[in-house]
């Protein structure tokens, strides 16, 4: 039986599991129950890839009811792959959850917090799994809902304007989605995504499917936090709780590009995208100045978080400009990066949650001799750093490689550049924090190390960081096969 | 001419009162407006889907003996939907607006952003 | 008694509402009647002032009386809109309320509302302030016509 | 028949009710007398209305819910109007008055 | 020919309404205001056709936002709009685009109303057709919601359960501490 | 033990000494044992290795397969051998005389220190050995990390500005040129193995040849070519024991090896002939070695003299291998390790004089020779073969280097040489001259000093006599030199 | 509310009836318009006008806040539920036709008991919303 | 036709009073004109349904009577109490 509904109770597992945890005590059994939902989930995305990583196509019918009538869940790799990186990365931040949420959440908001964590959980394997462009639109809202409150629980009061911005972009960009969405149905009355696609043709030229591929594009560019669209980031990234971050941090945003590809390749097609609308003269130099201008301004920045989370702008830089790209090495690029940049990024802000734990502080002043104070977790932050940074046999190196091959098969030189001076960029405001915390004398006499319930998870993120920049052979195939996917090749 | 404006003056009624709900969400700074104005811009989206939807002569989509021509009831399905998301959406917001004009003593953006500046 | 009375006129009020006559559909009337009936009394509002049942034929008779003020009433407003020049003289008088519930002072202010020309801004315990549109309809008021039709019971119970 | 025509009347002096009701709301001067004009000619025009369109229904299920909606109506208008001169008056609004005002308020 | 005064008139009500309220500075007559436009929308929703959505409409929009609003309104007891510092420009140039971009996408969309639209033709013929037979509910829509696109909304009722526990989360925390703290009194 | 196994050894020895250090940091005299040994052991390791490279074999090992032709690949061949050799020898020297500097001057950090100097020694191995470029550009990138926190191991804001200067042209020059040139370099080729005759021969040609020869040049900025050569001098910051690593041992010599290695056996001479690009390298080289030592001459402070010094001598290295000739491409291997041996000896000299007499400038070393003989003998050893005059190991890689470009009538090589030869002469023999004959000034000193603490005179005077050792028994390195190009000379 | 003898009135005869009303619209959703949704809107409406006119805490001690809480993972609970119902009795999920002999049953309850979930979950959450707003500032 | 007519006028009606809604020029004046606004919206919708032929419409009217009514108290409790938590009941003292 698990076998057949594998990817209907990948996400219907933390929904149900949502309202339960939701009227627990509050105490540590939330924390369990969520943490044994999101193994569940872990176990059952991996799953789901080894069914679909041979290019075949899970399809499953909700109600019983035969597509496009009824609402479909349509599973190929690209799906599964970006399943189990939420999946995944659910399951590595809820053993580091336990300790940091008990600090900086209110003890009788326990509960309430895993179960706005489960339905997040639950709205973002909603949108990967779904073959319905409305039901993702819905499940996009389950996320972005949750996670505006879960910003919001940040305990400065920036928190509060932060899931406030946010949730005015956000809606602003659910609701142009929503038009998209309006406007692509007016013309081909369906809303499944493979019956889009197939109807496409038909009405390719109406200017009303443009519209509507535009509307859509900005919509979920918002979410994607594109520039000049990210404003919202920054801050949302910064003030929220530690967990939230790490969580919303390695995934949300991967989510929004998973949707973003899934769009413009799997239902309006690259033809329509590149060669009648010629997005790539939009996409890439948006996505090229994010790199540059997010890098720059976080290097200006003193709280770390806030530094990362522009570092993450820079990064959704360099995911776009695989999609922008549109050519099988660029788009194994973007998916390789979606995956990396989770790891690294998780990796980054774990550490970081460690030392708001320890220390109450992620201000760049605050952090000065911390690694001979904290030891593991400044070594964990050094090494993601250099993930982030692109150094070879981390991750980063990668996803920047694929990048680069594929810009070189272009010949577009300026784009090498823009990635070599991102790369650039991310040395120096990693490094000021590296030296901040290695060769500054320290301000805190009697910070100890984190406990090993947060290092643990860090450090195997860590693991995984260099362990996926060495053996890529399951990144990079699954990243190719459902990169030949997407532009309609045999994978 | 005349039947084409004629064919789509609803729609373009429709966007208008779409932008003016936009405009008020992007150039207003007082939280509360906004929110109104989010849900101006959203009810309008509403509009167009239930325009799209409508058949000339239908009649709402409730089987009933003596009537054969009914309005989609696609449109009205996922409107239903969006209609919750949209009163989910302003809740939340109200509650920030809340929680905001407790943690800063006001509800107009530029103030808030002067006092966060200030610090 | 009066839990009974809510619990039937229920009833009657989904057969009405409903026109469905399955078993299912009943069963579930039955269910919903059962929780409405159980959500009133706990919430403590099925009292002499919302189900008045014994001054059932009263009401009757004044509900005659009240339309028959309402058209008369309306017809008097209607003119003085459509009259040209000055046709009004607001004015804000206290009229006296002899009822004794609480239920009779109410039914008499909405009646006064009601009636077009009369507003009842403010009730207290022996009168209610009424904003008028001219002289008349105040006096008449004064009389205590209307007040004597409204239905009561006889003495203040409960409260 | 017959219907038919008490019908056309009710709704036709309904509407017409409505109309004057509305137009009241502007010829008259202050806020008091504008809730005359607005709250209560309303009753009688909705009744009227639903009057007339009870009488095209007969007697079925529209017409019970035309009687609730009546009820509805009945109950809520004067109670509404009622409420908002109370709080005007409490909000400090004054009424306009007539200077050979007899009233002691 | 009634349906479609009815239509025109309701939607420059509408606008006129909308327009009000961007006007406007009273943050309790934009209240008032937008109660108004709700109504007005789910009236609009009626003639379209739409039974259900106008329902909701008016319960949520007309009913819930507006007493949310009323309620922050409380709350915040902030009622008059400050004047923006600068000029909207930009907001300006941002909303004339996209209405310019969405004037141009309905260019190609099927007339209003026309049954011919592919809108009309392919997906939704079946629920129509089959849908009583197939879900036993007259009501389509009903149907469809349930039914069809049941999952839909589940998302939804999920939606609307994490408003609770968000609003929970936000504002439903200082209650129990006030409670004792009058029980004690 | 196979040749193979060896190859991982020599990587592996200095992480296990580091790990060893880390774990006796709190003993200080077990940690110096421990280091000493490491030291001992890897260079045991290394010659364990010499016959069979002698013997004209390849032994090579893969690690792993990031992706085709990404592979973590060692490879030991004559030129690596080479340095191997030169930066296994000097470490024990340099671990000894680190001892004697590191307690002579009560420095802080000193587990820190010997961790960090083990991990830029494997990473060192690592280049040396390494089979393809993207091994060595691991490696290269892990040297620049580790020797970081050497050079801001004072951790002033003066060091840790220094660090940002060290670290900034460092890594942005490796990450944004040399990082990108491999890519395009796989792009091109598919490969990244070093081969004879150079992979990319045949597969580049015209301005994109030119192109990716200067992201090369550029990208290995530990060989300083100019215009960014300037860490060099920030550098100085850091504990002479450190300086001499930097300039020596591990990282310019790093530098100027990948950029020999780059043109071998990634271009090949023989493409680089044809091209436009290799000239303007030349005279890029010819214009650093010039302008450096101008700098140089002007330099009061002796380290900073020092530094000046060895850009332009990393820039004899880069000149040798443009001349394009088989003569001086051997003049070039030989630099390295001619260099190596003078340059380290010239900064132990200075540190013992820092940690003896607390002196820094030129102009307080007057008379200092018979206060500090052995030092000063050993300084002007150093700064003879810097000069280039028998009978130092600096005469025999300019005599080749002349005798190259002579072959290759190149010209303006010659003359480059021999201005620079005369300004060499003109920035040092005023020092040595200072040290032996001028009288010390009399205000000047308050406490009297004597000679360096005798674990630093020892290894200075090891030092000194390896580059005149070099000069009399220059066969095995020549042999290794010379089968870099294939064994015809 | 201060001046509040007619609205209390009034109340007390309008609330029993809006209840009705809500569930009535709760269970006829099939055949006219209306639904779960509209229905917990209409329910909760109930509360709030009893909340207006009442006070808030009596009406808080009519519908403590725990049992709301309890209530709205309730209904989402009874929803999610009958999908995993028809996944055990064989069918896909949220496929009601399983549910019972004939598939048109089936349908029908489905149909039914998910509605009510869709009702319990909306109305719960309402009121859940209404009190936070309105408790909150309470002194 | 006579639904039309009907309709028509309270089109018109409505008009009038959505400009008083806007036109104020006090809170109780739009209150009042908003409680005017929603009641002709329920008759509206209630014409509607005869005149489409859809009495099943009605219950929307219904519905619209109902919130209308519930928005009007929400709005006259916060202008009288500036908040919604007050006890109704404490000042019953008024009528006794």
């Amino acid at each position: 039986m698990i076998e057949t509904h594998l990817s209907l109770l990948l996400v219907v597992i933390p929904l149900i599991a949502a309202p339960i945890v939701a009227i627990l005590p509050n105490g540590r059994l939330p924390w369990l129950v969520t943490l044994l939902v999101s193994l569940s989930c872990l176990v059952l995305a991996i799953m789901q890839l080894w069914n679909v990583a041979d290019g075949s196509i899970i399809s499953y019918e909700l109600g019983g009811w035969a597509p496009p009538w009824g609402i479909e869940y349509r599973i190929d790799v690209i799906n599964a792959f970006v399943a189990l990186l939420v999946a995944g990365v659910a399951a590595v931040t809820l053993p580091y959850a336990l300790l940091s949420v008990e600090k900086e959440i209110p003890t009788k908001q326990i509960s309430l917090f895993y179960s706005a964590f489960l339905l997040c959980l639950s709205g973002l394997l909603g949108i990967t799994q779904t073959g319905d462009i409305f039901n993702l639109f819905v499940f996009l809202e389950i996320s972005s809902l949750s996670s505006y409150a879960l910003i919001s629980l940040g305990k400065q009061r920036k928190a509060l304007t932060a899931a406030y911005q946010y949730l005015f972009m956000g809606t602003i960009g659910a609701t142009f989605i929503l038009i998209g969405i309006g406007l692509a149905y007016a013309v081909t009355g369906t809303l499944n995504m493979a019956d889009l696609a197939a109807r496409l043709p038909e009405v390719e030229a109406t200017r009303t499917l443009q519209t509507a591929f535009i509307f859509l594009l900005i919509g979920v560019a918002i979410k994607l936090a594109v520039f000049p669209l990210h404003l919202w980031l920054p801050n949302a990234y910064a003030y929220a709780p530690s967990v939230i971050t790490i969580f919303l941090a390695a995934t949300a945003t991967k989510v929004a590009a998973y949707v973003l590809i899934r769009i413009i390749f799997t239902v309006f097609g690259a033809s329509l995208a590149f060669q009648e609308m010629h997005i790539h003269w939009l996409l890439l130099p948006l996505a090229s100045i994010a790199v540059i201008s997010a890098s720059l301004v976080a290097i200006f920045q003193y709280n770390i978080k806030r530094m990362l989370a522009y570092s993450s702008v820079a990064q959704i830089g360099y995911i776009l400009l695989g999609i922008g790209i549109a050519s099988a090495t660029g788009l194994t690029a973007s998916l390789l990066h979606l995956f990396n940049h989770a790891l690294m990024k998780a990796a980054l802000f774990m550490a970081l949650g460690a030392v708001l734990y320890q220390v109450g502080s992620v201000a760049l002043q605050d952090m000065a001799g911390l690694g001979r104070r904290m030891p593991w977790t400044m070594a964990a932050f050094v090494a993601g750093g250099l993930s982030l940074i692109g150094v070879p046999l981390t991750v980063g190196f990668i996803s920047k490689l694929y990048l680069i091959l594929a810009a070189f098969e272009q010949g577009w030189w300026w784009l090498i550049v823009v990635v070599a001076i991102g790369s650039l960029l991310a040395i120096v405001y990693i490094w000021r924090i590296v030296e901040t915390a290695y060769f500054k004398p320290t301000s805190h006499s009697n910070v100890t190390e984190a406990p090993l319930s947060l290092l643990l998870p860090l450090w195997l993120i860590v693991i995984a960081n260099f362990y996926f920049g060495i053996d890529t052979s399951l990144t990079v195939s699954v990243s190719e096969s459902a990169a030949n996917m997407l532009l309609g090749g045999k994978p | 001419m005349i039947e084409y404006i004629l064919g789509h003056y609803n729609y373009w009624i429709v966007i208008f009162l779409m932008m003016t709900g936009f405009y008020i969400v992007i150039s207003r700074g007082n939280m509360i407006k906004k929110i109104a104005g989010l849900n101006i811009f959203q009810v309008s989206v509403f509009l167009l889907y239930i325009s799209i939807g409508n058949v000339r002569d239908g009649t709402a989509p409730i089987i009933t003996e003596g009537f054969t021509v009914y309005s989609n009831p696609l449109p009205h399905v996922l409107i239903l939907t969006a209609i919750v998301v949209g009163v989910a959406t302003t809740s939340l917001a109200l509650a920030l607006v809340v929680r905001i004009r407790e943690a800063y003593g006001t509800i107009e953006e530029d103030e808030i952003h002067n006092k966060d500046q200030s610090l | 008694m009066k839990s009974v009375s809510l619990f039937i006129l229920s009833c009657l009020l989904w057969l009405l509402l409903s026109g469905h006559f399955e078993v299912l559909m009943l069963a579930l009337g039955l269910a919903s009647v059962i929780l409405t009936v159980f959500l009133s009394l706990r919430m403590n509002i099925v009292d002499h002032e919302s189900y008045p049942i014994n001054l059932t034929f009263k009401v009757l008779r004044f509900f005659i009386f009240l339309w028959r003020e309402i058209i008369l009433a309306n017809i008097d407003v209607v003119v003085r809109i459509l009259k040209p020049g000055k046709t009004i003289s607001p004015r804000l008088a206290n009229v006296p309320l002899p009822q004794k519930t609480d239920l009779g002072r109410v039914i008499y202010a909405n009646a006064i509302t009601l009636t077009p020309g009369t507003v009842s801004v403010q009730l207290d315990k022996e009168t209610v302030a009424v904003h008028a549109l001219a002289q008349e309809t105040v006096d008449d008021l004064q009389t205590g016509r209307m007040a004597k039709m409204v239905p009561e019971e006889q003495k203040d119970i409960g409260k | 028949m017959i219907t038919d025509v008490l019908s056309w009347f009710c709704l036709v002096s309904g509407g017409l009710l409505g109309v004057v009701g509305g137009i009241g709301m502007h010829r008259f001067p202050d806020f008091y007398s504008r809730l005359h004009a607005a709250g209560t000619t309303d009753t009688l025009c909705a009744a009227l209305f639903l009057l007339g369109l009870g009488l095209q229904a007969g007697l079925s299920l529209a017409s019970a819910k035309l009687a609730l909606i009546f009820v509805f109506l009945f109950f809520t208008s004067p109670t509404a109007s009622h409420s908002v001169a109370n709080a005007a008056l409490h909000g400090g609004l004054k009424p306009l008055q007539d200077e050979h005002n007899k009233g002691d308020a | 020919m009634i349906d479609t005064i009815l239509d025109v008139t309701l939607l420059a009500f509408i606008a006129v309404t909308a327009i009000a309220i961007l006007r406007l500075r009273n943050l309790f007559a934009i209240i008032m205001l937008f109660g108004i436009f709700s109504l007005l929308s789910a009236g609009l929703f009626v003639v379209l056709d739409a039974a259900d959505v106008a329902f909701t409409e008016a319960a949520v929009g007309a009913g819930i936002s507006t007493v949310l609003l009323l309620a922050t309104l409380a709350l915040t007891k902030e009622h008059e709009e400050k004047i923006p510092s600068h000029r909207p420009w930009l907001p300006l140039l941002v909303v004339l685009v996209t209405g310019a971009a969405l004037i141009y996408g309905t260019l190609d969309i099927a007339p209003f109303g026309s049954a011919s639209a592919p809108a009309q033709t392919h997906v939704a013929p079946l629920y129509l057709e089959q849908g009583m037979a197939q879900t036993g509910v007259p009501n389509v829509v009903t149907g469809v919601l349930a039914s069809y696109r049941g999952f839909d909304t589940l998302g939804e009722v999920t939606v609307i359960f994490t408003a609770g526990i968000a609003v929970l989360l936000l504002i439903g925390g200082r209650r129990r501490e006030n409670q004792t703290r009058k029980e004690k009194e | 033990m196979t040749a193979e196994q060896a190859i991982l050894l020599a990587i592996l020895i200095p992480l296990i000494g580091a790990l060893l250090i880390g774990l006796t940091g709190k003993k200080p005299n077990l940690r110096e044992t421990v280091s000493l040994l490491t030291s001992i052991t890897l260079l045991g390791t290394v010659l364990s290795l010499l016959p069979t490279v002698l013997d004209g074999q390849q032994p090579s090992v893969t690690l792993l397969e990031i992706a085709p032709g990404l592979a973590i690949r060692f490879d030991l061949e004559p030129l690596g051998m080479l340095f191997a050799c030169v930066a296994a020898l000097l470490w024990p020297i340099n671990t000894l005389y680190s001892i004697g500097y590191m307690r002579g001057n009560n420095e802080q950090h000193q587990t820190r220190f010997y961790i960090c100097f083990a991990i830029a020694l494997s990473s060192t191995m690592g280049i040396a050995m390494a089979g393809n470029l993207l091994t060595l550009f691991i490696c290269y990138e892990v040297l620049t990390l580790s020797t970081y926190p050497l050079v801001t191991h004072k951790g002033n804001e003066d060091a840790l500005k220094a660090g940002r200067v060290y670290l900034g042209i460092l890594l942005s020059t490796s990450i944004g040129f040399l990082l990108l040139a491999i890519l395009w370099t796989w792009h091109l080729t598919g490969t990244l193995d070093f081969k004879a005759g150079g992979i990319l021969a045949g597969k580049v040609a015209g301005p994109e040849l030119i192109i990716l020869l200067f992201l090369y040049m550029y990208g290995i900025g530990k060989a300083a070519l100019m215009p960014i050569h300037r860490w060099l001098p920030a550098a100085m910051v850091a504990p002479t024991p450190v300086s001499a690593l930097l300039h020596a041992v591990a990282v310019v010599k790093a530098g100027v090896f990948s950029v020999v290695k780059v043109v071998v056996y990634v271009f090949g001479l023989d493409m680089l002939k044809i091209s436009a690009g290799a000239d303007w390298i030349l005279w890029l080289a010819g214009f650093t070695i010039l302008v450096a030592s101008i700098i140089a001459l002007r330099q009061d402070n002796l380290k900073r003299r020092l530094a000046y010094s060895t850009i332009s001598q990393l820039s004899y290295v880069i000149l040798a291998i443009f001349i394009l000739a088989p003569l001086s491409t051997v003049a070039a291997a030989l630099h390295i390790a001619a260099h190596a041996f003078g340059k380290i000896t010239l900064f132990f000299a200075a540190g013992s004089i820092y940690t003896a007499a607390h002196k820094t400038s030129i102009s307080q070393l007057n008379g200092i020779g018979y206060r500090m003989p052995w030092t000063m003998t050993a300084f002007s050893i150093g700064a003879i073969s810097m000069i280039g005059l028998p009978p130092t190991a600096g005469f025999l890689s300019k005599w080749y280097m002349l005798m190259g470009a002579f072959q290759e009538q190149q010209l303006f090589a010659v003359l480059v040489i021999v201005a620079s030869t005369l300004l060499n002469a003109a920035y040092f023999i005023p020092i040595i001259y200072a040290a032996w004959f001028k009288q010390p000034k009399q205000d000047e000193h308050e406490h009297s000093h004597g000679e360096a603490p005798r674990a630093i005179v020892l290894a200075l005077m090891i030092t000194a006599a390896l580059t005149l050792l070099l000069f009399f028994f220059p066969d095995v390195p020549l042999q290794l030199a010379t089968s870099l190009t294939g064994g015809h000379s | 509310m201060k001046h509040n003898l007619i609205l209390r009135v009034v109340s007390k005869i309008l609330i029993p009836l809006i209840i009705l009303f809500g569930l009535y619209v709760q269970f006829h959703g099939d055949f006219g318009p209306g639904g779960g949704f509209q229905a917990g809107v209409i329910f909760s409406s109930a509360f709030i006008l009893y909340s207006l006119v009442f006070g808030l805490d009596t009406a808080e001690k009519i519908i403590p806040p725990p049992v709301l809480k309890v209530l709205a993972s309730l209904g989402v609970l009874l929803y999610a539920g009958t999908g995993v119902a028809s996944l055990l009795l064989g069918g896909n999920y949220l496929d009601y036709s399983v549910l019972a002999k004939t598939p048109l049953a089936g349908q029908h309850i489905g149909i039914i008991v998910i509605e009510l979930g869709v009702g319990i979950t909306v109305a719960a959450v309402m009121l859940i919303i209404f009190f936070a707003f309105a408790g909150r500032g309470r002194t | 036709m006579m639904f039309t007519v009907a309709m028509l006028a309270i089109l018109i009606t409505m008009g009038l009073a959505l400009a008083r809604a806007l036109l104020g020029p006090t809170v109780y004046d739009r209150i009042a004109a908003v409680n005017m606004f929603g009641t002709k919206t329920v008759l509206l919708i209630a014409v509607f349904a005869f005149l489409s032929g859809r009495t099943d419409l009605l219950d929307i009217a219904i519905i619209y009577a109902l919130i209308n009514f519930i928005g009007v108290i929400a709005v006259l409790k916060l202008v009288e109490q500036g908040n919604f938590h007050t006890d109704g009941n404490n000042d019953k003292a008024d009528t006794k």
